[in-house]
């Protein structure tokens, strides 16, 4: 009977699992595909900044300093948005630039979404001490506004990209957890859990096997639009002169270096500025886009 | 006290189940009133081998909390619970695993007690992957005799529970609760949440399947015409207290507790011909956070005199294996 | 309102604003640069007089030492000195104070103003063009950089345009005795036009800087609970009864949908509170929230500590705020 | 009185007419708020410049940097620890009162005695020097006696404001922080923390130091100082008319403010000396030879011309041109790539070094273009931009000394080298971010402070600059001029090297409502 | 036992009178036509019940007849005529002054029903002064408030001067559906629809709501619509029944005769279905199979694939037919289903 059984069973249909057709309904949406296109362009210019840049970022030429873009007199083509005041060509930092946005919004809520799922789950889940103890913190963590923390630890810390990535990180975990546990106290109350603690399923079974796919659409829902805001803050960090070493190209610090000009050389700090909208735009839009196909109850 | 027709399969004393409903320390300091719900308040009965113990009550009367008391589900206050000769009431959870085998639930909610994520295979197979009792191959094969067995196609193997009509979804939670050959299985309404023509079909799928497999049912409901029909005996919840207990048809042909007539006269009949005689009850079920003193179910009774609002009735037997707990029957 | 849930939340206070105040000791104790140096950078000095001064600010105790007094000191409500400004730091805070509110406070009626209305238009209009434009126009909002916006506006209002002044509070020429210490309310308490308008001029661009997240965000949330109020038996049921429609939506619907977003506003008004330091450096207002960031690079402990805290006890009670509207909109729920 | 005048005035006018219009004002646009009013509990330049226009001091100095009396009517040095002011009579604190021997010898004493700010110490005392005592000799008279030669007490006595001993006494210190009763040419009408500090005139003034003239009472009716500390607002509120005056004053706008009609930019040299420290104690840079080739590696000029837009004056030593004993004869490292590489070559990096050039933030683009070009040269200079917190616990003279290079500056606004050479080079000194110790300097500099003669004392400077030039423990930079916007309504004003404004000693014209 | 009908209620001209209503709604999936129609006649002062399973459509034909079809929910087709006035043709206003004063509707959940952020006392009032022209100008709201206080009274809700400023949910859950029925009825409405009045509720309470609804149509001489799944309710309280099955009515008659004498398959099979407490012997017949998705539906008798009386002859659509004069099915074998019926008897 097995080997009979074992092919044709499954075979006889196109099995379509809750995850495949939230993607599915994604890519049916053409505004969140779109933006989604978009993010993914951004991501490609971050990895290929050193072949699409067409000049050296950090090339200073103080004889084309706040020259300004291609289509105003005396702008260049070859310059097409401009110089900064050190004559460096912006459009080639603002490529440039996109690396570090991308890089610590990704690795920011990447690392913020393990450690506060992991927390969330054990906090909602056990209960007890361990739920009182994660929950004080979060409440002490949550005290604290946001960009004063990131300040202070920045001051603490030095100035530095794993740095700006840790400060963000000590408090970005807090918002996946409280998502979490907020989802994990609804979800252990759900038969399919007792179901599976009725037939004698180990605590961590129940934890990463049965709770955890179900709330998984939230956190990665909620980890897209947070992603969108560290990388406000990220710029918002760098322009308080928080952020990446210079020279390297941060767009918030563009945007900083760019403010003593905005009188005359307005393009210093615009550009990088609709930079930061596009990719946070982008970011929301596609985010959006996955609520909806991940949770349709959002739909409307 | 109240024995079951046959050897005892599980046996319940004095259970009872306590949820502190303001139990952080601040609301303690702040004097505020201590909220106790007393979902089960020393229930006592017993469930012989191979018979159906049908549990009826209104909501919040405590059925599903005793059912999953019983289960080691939800931790009981107090209380023993003896299954097959073993006081399963302190063992660990790990200690229970290995008896989980032989005891089993179906839930109310179809939708609610698959997990959305998983596959029909992972469902009915997690009790014996859990279990450890079985290779993967071979859990494939006892999964899909067993949803066979349930009135599934083995073609729904990879599908998903959101691809099932809610009788179908029944199909698959009685299917991964009977997988592990268990003995005795909690009905915890099963058929409530089904529309009647599908009701039927899932009464009678477990009628079958308890007289193949010789199983023992704990059969929660609220419907007295679903527990009539599948039931040996029947036990009635107020409150947390059960009220009465006996067997099926003297039950319900001759019922003793006040609570146990108005409810089956409330019980609209299609048939024409004599109705019951209609015990009127007043007002409605109090809140299981505050009880009445003395009876509980006093606040309602037509009957209730002055004793009813102090003293407790107990559960007494009364004629052909009933028991009652009510203060009327022992004056008579 | 039960006077036991304010105990409750005075106590639960507690833990969480020891919590705070250990982490700023911490995180300012092993932050390097020395106050006093910083204080007489480029400057002649004795070393005798760096350390009086080290002594004068309490800075030649140990650690531990230093916390036991700050913690003792705080619990009478004495916060020390403020390192720069040589006086008390509840003083130096308590200037700024009304500055960061007013903004804090248009900012907030801005954004309701805008989001409330816009919501409940979306929703009814669900899927018609109102609707597509208020959801393009809140992911635009929230997608803001709130510091590059601030300079877009400077440039169009300020630079270009010259209609709006670039930066500050009022004009000096505006006295107003101080009451509230608000301008705008203060202008209009003195019956000062001039001044109403002055005061209206320099705020409105901030405001609204922080106000356009703020305002899609809610948005989002009132339209959300809308629809979802909409969808409910009780709007169906109350449509049964032959009501007007506009009873139905302003008093049946309204009244549960605000619940969720006077929620979400008491709390993002705290976040708005504690995160505004950004539009204050841009359009130079003299609020507390720059205050903190020059007290965190000059090193000056006692002014971030104590800021720190106040943020924390305003976050504590604008949730409880928050819970409070709540039950007052939605009765079911008791304190 | 003058608000009932200011209110009709305004009410004559139509209300959307901007108020400020209507009386005789000046309105300085200024980086920072004052910290505080207390004259005796700051250390903070801007501080002082806001609160010396409330109150007075002993002595002051003109536009030229000169140390004049003010209070004072003159001082005699008796001995070279003992000093003796006379005091001018007849002037009028804010309150009405009378001032006296008695606050003056208040005033110092409250700076220099330990603890007299209500259990705190001035962090001012230093700025007095070694005082052993300050007392009344007559009602007109105040001694004052050192523990040892100071050479440049009257050079430092313009930065102390004297205040009114019943006023001190009835307020306290917490009381001065926020309230002022001074001697000086305005009175404090409001102060809006954080934002604005407004003053009228005191029309009981004295009429000031009687070596600048002209001498008597202010002119405009009040003074604003009015906080904005982003250089491209202070820049537009100059441009709008906001403000009739806005200091540090970006390179970049001068040339807009020149193009308006109504403004025109103001320049002075500046007291503040940039350079870069380079770490005398530590690879590469404790080869004399590496420095030197650092110097050569920077086109100084191209920087100054290019950035500052021609704003400062290259430097080849520590001093200003305007500073006593300045020696104009140092020799300047010419900028030369090729002979920069070959003396690092022959100091045996033929391949280069790497090093970490620390900046703070506001010189961003300035040391990018350092870095740019010292790398060209072959020293790859890395830039680390921290706060300015960071860096001094960085470069402590009692830290770790791990830096490679700093960009940094020591301001000296006594333009007195005591102020600067002194902390900045001599070994152990509380500035010498570049760990140069040299026996001989240090000799230099200890002689010269305790040089009564002020020629040999210059001597000694100039000898200690030619030494400090030739070892190059710095990449020597530039003093950059103090900028100023100015409206063209303003006349009579001239920007001074201390970088204060002092709007009574200088506006004595001032152009009063624009019409 | 109220089930014999008043012969006047049978001469006299429907208050109700609905033709060939259809209802749909726009999904994704496609268009899904709820109620295909259904022809439906409520006399004055009778009460009929509609029976049928979930997705029969009988909550969305009488949805459609107040005219509060949700989104994306519209009606197709057919008449609806009340008092001879075809509500299709109603202004909003129109609408505005029909519901609450001559059709009234109460809900299955008063939980969800009524509205938890505002009192009972504001929740009735304000249909009183929405539709009562009697009410003396200047004090329109203390009438109306007496009013309402009396409703309470009328549905038994204890001490209602008391009560009537408090909250919902203060309330149990029976008391809510009072509370309701309380609204629905106060302006004295010509028919009432009670949408599943007793299905949130315990069985004793379920009764004495159901006996409040019966007392109070009399009492007031109103028509019900008393929209329910279970046959017992229907057999107890109704006059007549209509029996729907996937968006279609599939028989109608008098209560006992439709109860007693099914003539339709799914009739039959839907109350062989009910367990009986007065036979427990009797077996529960379940009827195999599921409700038909309501997509693309047409051609066929909608019960074709779980009926036991199929014939190839029902490849079609049925139409209603009489089996008696006031008793119609939508079966082309109505009379060899009475037969088997009467032989197994």
């Amino acid at each position: 009977m097995s080997t009979a059984l074992e092919a044709p069973a499954v075979a006889i249909e196109r099995i379509e699992t809750p995850t495949w057709q939230s993607i599915r309904r994604f890519a049916a949406d053409g505004f969140s595909m779109t933006a989604a296109v978009v993010v993914v362009l951004f991501v490609l210019m971050a990895a290929l900044a050193p072949w699409l840049a067409p000049h050296d970022p950090y090339e200073s030429d103080l004889l084309r300093r706040l020259q300004p873009p291609a289509w105003m007199e005396g702008g260049e083509w070859s310059y097409f948005l401009g110089c900064d005041a050190l004559g460096r060509d912006i459009l080639s930092r603002i490529i440039y630039g996109s690396r570090v946005s991308i890089t610590i919004g990704v690795a920011v809520v990447l690392i913020a979404t393990v450690v506060g799922t992991v927390l969330g789950l054990a906090a909602g889940y056990m209960r007890g001490w361990v739920d009182i103890a994660i929950s004080r913190v979060i409440d002490i963590l949550l005290g604290f506004p946001y960009l004063i923390f990131a300040i202070a630890l920045m001051a603490m810390m030095g100035p530095g990209l794993e740095n700006i990535i840790l400060a963000l990180v000590y408090k970005e975990w807090v918002v996946p957890a409280r998502v979490v546990r907020g989802e994990v106290l609804a979800a252990r109350e759900m038969e399919y859990v007792e179901a599976a603690r009725a037939v004698g399923a180990p605590r961590f079974h129940i934890m990463f096997r049965e709770i955890l796919p179900n709330i998984l659409s939230p956190v990665i829902v909620v980890s897209t639009i947070r992603m969108a805001h560290v990388i406000i803050l990220e710029a918002s960090l760098s322009f308080l002169g928080l952020g990446v070493q210079p020279p390297t190209a941060s767009w918030g610090s563009m945007v900083a270096d760019g403010r003593a000009f905005i009188l005359d050389a307005w393009w210093v700090c615009t550009f990088p500025g609709i930079a930061i909208l596009l990719l946070v735009l982008s970011i929301n839009v596609a985010s959006q886009g996955l609520r909806d196909a991940f949770d349709p109850k959002f739909s409307d | 006290m109240i024995e079951a027709p046959t050897r005892p399969l599980l046996e319940v004393t004095n259970l009872a189940k306590t949820y502190h409903l303001n139990k952080s320390l601040m609301q303690r300091l702040s004097r505020q009133p201590i909220l106790d719900l007393k979902a089960v308040d020393r229930v006592s009965f017993s469930v012989g081998s191979g018979e159906t113990l049908g549990l009826i009550g209104e909501s919040g009367c405590g059925k599903s909390t005793l059912a999953r008391t019983v289960l080691r589900l939800h931790e009981p206050t107090s209380g023993s619970i003896v299954f097959d000769g073993i006081d399963i009431t302190k063992l660990p959870y790990r200690g229970m695993t290995a008896l989980r085998r032989r005891m089993q639930i179906i839930f109310q909610d179809p939708y609610a007690s698959l997990n959305p994520r998983k596959s029909v295979l992972d469902i009915v197979g997690l009790p014996m992957a859990i279990q450890g009792i079985a290779r993967r191959a071979d859990i494939r094969d006892r999964v899909v005799a067993m949803i066979e067995s349930v009135g599934l196609k083995s073609a729904h193997l990879g599908r998903f529970p959101h691809q099932f009509s809610g009788g179908q979804r029944q199909r698959i939670g009685i299917a991964r609760a009977l997988i592990l050959n268990p003995s005795f299985v909690v009905c915890d309404e099963p058929v409530s949440a089904l529309d009647v023509s599908v009701q039927a079909q899932i009464i009678a799928l477990l009628g079958s399947l308890k007289r193949e497999l010789g199983l023992t049912y704990l059969f929660i409901s609220h419907d007295i015409g679903v527990i009539g029909h599948v039931s040996d005996r029947i036990a009635v919840m107020y409150l947390g207290d059960i009220v009465e207990i006996g067997p099926t048809r003297e039950l319900l042909r001759a019922p003793k507790h006040p609570y146990t007539k108005a409810l089956l006269s409330a019980v609209p009949q299609i048939d024409a011909g004599p109705k019951r005689e209609r015990v009127k009850l007043t007002g409605d079920v109090p809140s299981p956070l505050s009880p009445p003193k003395g009876c509980k179910f006093h606040t309602r009774c037509p009957f209730a005199f002055d004793r009813c609002r102090v003293e407790t009735p107990v559960l007494r037997p009364q004629r052909a294996e009933s028991s009652a707990a009510c203060h009327l029957l022992e004056a008579s | 309102m039960n006077p036991l849930a304010l105990v409750g939340r005075i106590a639960q206070l507690l833990p969480v604003l020891l919590g705070v105040s250990v982490i700023v000791f911490v995180m300012m104790a092993l932050t390097p640069g020395d106050p006093v140096e910083i204080m007489l950078s480029g400057q002649q000095v004795t070393p005798e007089q760096v350390q009086a001064m080290r002594h004068d600010m309490g800075l030649d105790r140990p650690p531990l030492e230093r916390f036991a007094v700050f913690l003792g000191n705080a619990l009478t409500g004495d916060f020390g000195l403020s390192f720069f400004h040589r006086r008390p730091v509840v003083d130096v805070i308590a200037e700024r104070l009304p500055a960061t509110i007013e903004l804090t406070l248009a900012a907030l009626l801005i954004a309701i103003a805008i989001s409330i209305p816009l919501g409940v238009a979306a929703a009814v209009h669900k899927n018609r063009l109102l609707d597509r434009l208020a959801a393009v126009g809140s992911l635009f909002g929230i997608s803001l950089p709130g510091f590059w916006f601030g300079i877009i506006l400077i440039i169009l209002f300020a630079v270009h345009m010259q209609v709006l002044p670039v930066s500050g509070r009022m004009d000096y020429a505006c006295e107003v005795a101080p009451f509230t210490r608000l301008m705008t309310i203060d202008s209009l308490l003195r019956g000062r036009p001039d001044c109403l308008a002055d005061a209206l001029s320099h705020l409105i661009l901030p405001a609204l800087t922080l106000a356009l997240p703020m305002a899609a965000v809610l948005t989002r949330v009132q339209r959300a609970a809308m629809l979802e109020v909409l969808r409910s038996d009780y709007i169906v049921f109350a449509q049964a009864k032959g009501i007007s429609r506009r009873r139905v939506l302003w008093r049946h619907a309204l009244k549960n949908a605000l619940v969720p977003t006077v929620t979400v506003a008491a709390i993002e008004t705290g976040s708005l509170l504690g995160g505004n330091m950004v539009v204050e450096t841009v359009f130079g207002w003299p609020g507390l929230g720059r205050l903190v960031v020059e007290s965190i690079f000059v090193r000056n402990y006692p002014l971030v500590q104590a800021a720190v805290l106040f943020y924390a006890v305003t976050y504590v009670f604008l949730n409880f705020f928050a819970d409070l509207l709540y039950t007052m909109l939605n009765p079911r729920v008791r304190l | 009185m003058l608000r009932k005048a200011l209110t009709a005035t305004a009410l004559m006018i139509t209300v959307a007419l901007p108020a400020h219009l209507t009386a005789s004002e000046l309105r300085v646009g200024f980086t920072l708020d004052a910290l505080t009013l207390d004259p005796g509990n700051h250390r903070n330049r801007d501080t002082e410049t806001i609160i010396r226009n409330i109150y007075d001091g002993l002595l002051t100095r003109d536009s030229k940097m000169k140390v004049v009396p003010e209070l004072a009517e003159s001082w005699t040095q008796v001995d070279p620890v003992t000093y003796d002011f006379r005091i001018r009579s007849g002037v009028i604190f804010h309150d009405g009162s009378l001032m006296t021997a008695d606050d003056i010898v208040f005033t110092f004493e409250r700076l220099t005695k330990d603890g007299a700010l209500g259990g705190q110490t001035s962090p001012r005392k230093d700025l007095v020097g070694p005082v052993a005592s300050i007392t009344r000799v007559d009602d007109r008279t105040v001694r004052f006696t050192l523990k040892e030669p100071w050479p440049i007490l009257p050079a430092m006595l313009p930065v102390q404001e004297v205040i009114s001993k019943a006023f001190a006494e009835k307020v306290g210190s917490q009381g001065l922080a926020t309230q002022a009763n001074g001697t000086g040419p305005f009175k404090l009408v409001e102060w809006r923390k954080g934002d604005t500090v407004i003053m009228e005139r005191h029309d009981a003034y004295y009429g000031g130091a009687t070596d600048i003239s002209p001498v008597g009472k202010a002119c405009v009716d009040r003074v604003i100082f009015r906080a904005i500390p982003e250089n491209a607002s202070r820049v537009a509120a100059l441009l709008a008319g906001e403000v009739d005056i806005i200091n540090e004053l970006p390179p970049y706008d001068m040339k807009k403010v020149e193009a308006n009609g109504n403004t025109r930019v103001m320049k002075v040299n500046g007291t503040r000396t940039f350079f870069v420290a380079l770490n005398n104690g530590k690879k590469p840079f404790d080869d004399p030879r590496v420095r030197k080739a650092a110097n050569m590696a920077i086109d100084k000029a191209l920087i100054i011309d290019r950035i500052l837009l021609g704003t400062a004056a290259p430097l080849n030593g520590v001093m200003s041109p305007d500073a006593f004993g300045f020696n104009p004869d140092l020799p300047a490292y010419k900028f030369d790539v090729e002979a920069a590489k070959k003396l690092l070559a022959e100091a045996g990096y033929p391949n280069g070094v790497d090093v970490t050039l620390d900046a703070e933030g506001p010189f961003k683009d300035v040391v990018g273009a350092i870095a740019a070009m010292l790398t060209k040269a072959g020293i790859r200079a890395k830039v680390n931009v921290s706060e300015a917190s960071t860096l001094q616990a960085k470069w402590a003279a009692t830290g770790e000394k791990t830096g490679d290079m700093w960009f940094t500056s020591w301001g000296n606004g006594s333009l007195d080298p005591a102020d600067i050479f002194v902390p900045t080079l001599r070994s152990g000194g509380r500035g010498n971010r570049a760990f140069y110790s040299n026996k001989e300097v240090d000799g230099l500099l200890d002689s010269a402070n305790v040089e009564l003669d002020q020629a040999k004392r210059a001597d000694l400077y100039k000898k200690a600059q030619a030494i400090v030039n030739s070892e190059a423990p710095w990449i020597f930079m530039w003093l950059p001029q103090d900028l100023y916007g100015v409206s063209k309504r303003v006349s009579g004003w001239e920007p001074s090297a201390d970088s204060r404004i002092n709007s009574s000693r200088y506006l004595r014209e001032v152009i009063g409502p624009a019409s | 036992m109220h089930s014999t009908r008043s012969s006047a209620t049978e001469m006299s001209e429907p208050l109700l009178s609905i033709r060939g209503l259809k209802t749909c709604f726009a999904t994704r999936a496609g268009m899904v036509t709820a109620v295909d129609g259904v022809d439906l006649d409520v006399y004055p002062g009778e009460c009929l019940g509609i029976v049928g399973e979930s997705g029969s459509g009988k909550s969305v034909t009488f949805a459609s007849v107040i005219g509060l079809v949700r989104s994306p929910g519209f009606i197709a087709g057919g008449s609806i005529a009340f008092e001879g006035v075809d509500l299709r043709t109603l202004s909003d206003e129109g609408w505005r002054s029909l519901r609450g004063r001559d059709i009234a509707m109460t809900m299955q959940d008063a939980l969800t029903a009524l509205n938890p952020a505002l009192t009972v006392a504001e929740q009735i009032e304000e249909v009183i002064l929405a539709h009562a022209n009697d009410l003396p100008r200047g004090g329109r709201r203390d009438a109306a408030r007496l009013r309402a206080v009396e409703m309470l009274r009328l549905v038994g809700i204890p001490a209602p001067e008391k009560r009537i400023d408090d909250y919902p949910h203060q309330f149990s859950g029976g008391m809510r559906q009072r509370i309701m029925i309380a609204i629905a009825l106060s302006c004295r409405p010509k028919l009432l629809i009670a949408d599943e009045p007793t299905t949130a509720l315990d069985v004793t309470i379920q009764a004495q709501v159901l006996d409040l609804i019966s007392d109070l149509r009399r009492e007031l001489g109103m028509s019900v619509a008393l929209i329910t799944h279970d046959l017992g309710v229907v057999a107890e309280h109704t006059d007549r029944v209509a029996v729907m099955y996937a968006g279609q009515i599939v028989e109608t008659g008098p209560t006992r005769e439709l109860i007693d004498r099914p003539r339709h398959p799914y009739t039959k099979g839907l109350i062989g279905l009910i367990p009986r407490l007065s036979d427990l012997d009797a077996p529960i017949r379940p009827i195999d199979g599921q409700v038909p998705e309501l997509i693309g539906l047409g051609g066929t008798c909608r019960f074709y694939d779980r009926c036991e009386f199929r014939t190839p002859r029902c490849r079609t659509d049925i139409p209603m037919e009489a089996v008696e004069p006031n008793h119609h099915a939508r079966c082309i074998r109505v009379n060899e289903i009475l037969r088997v019926e009467e032989v197994l008897q």
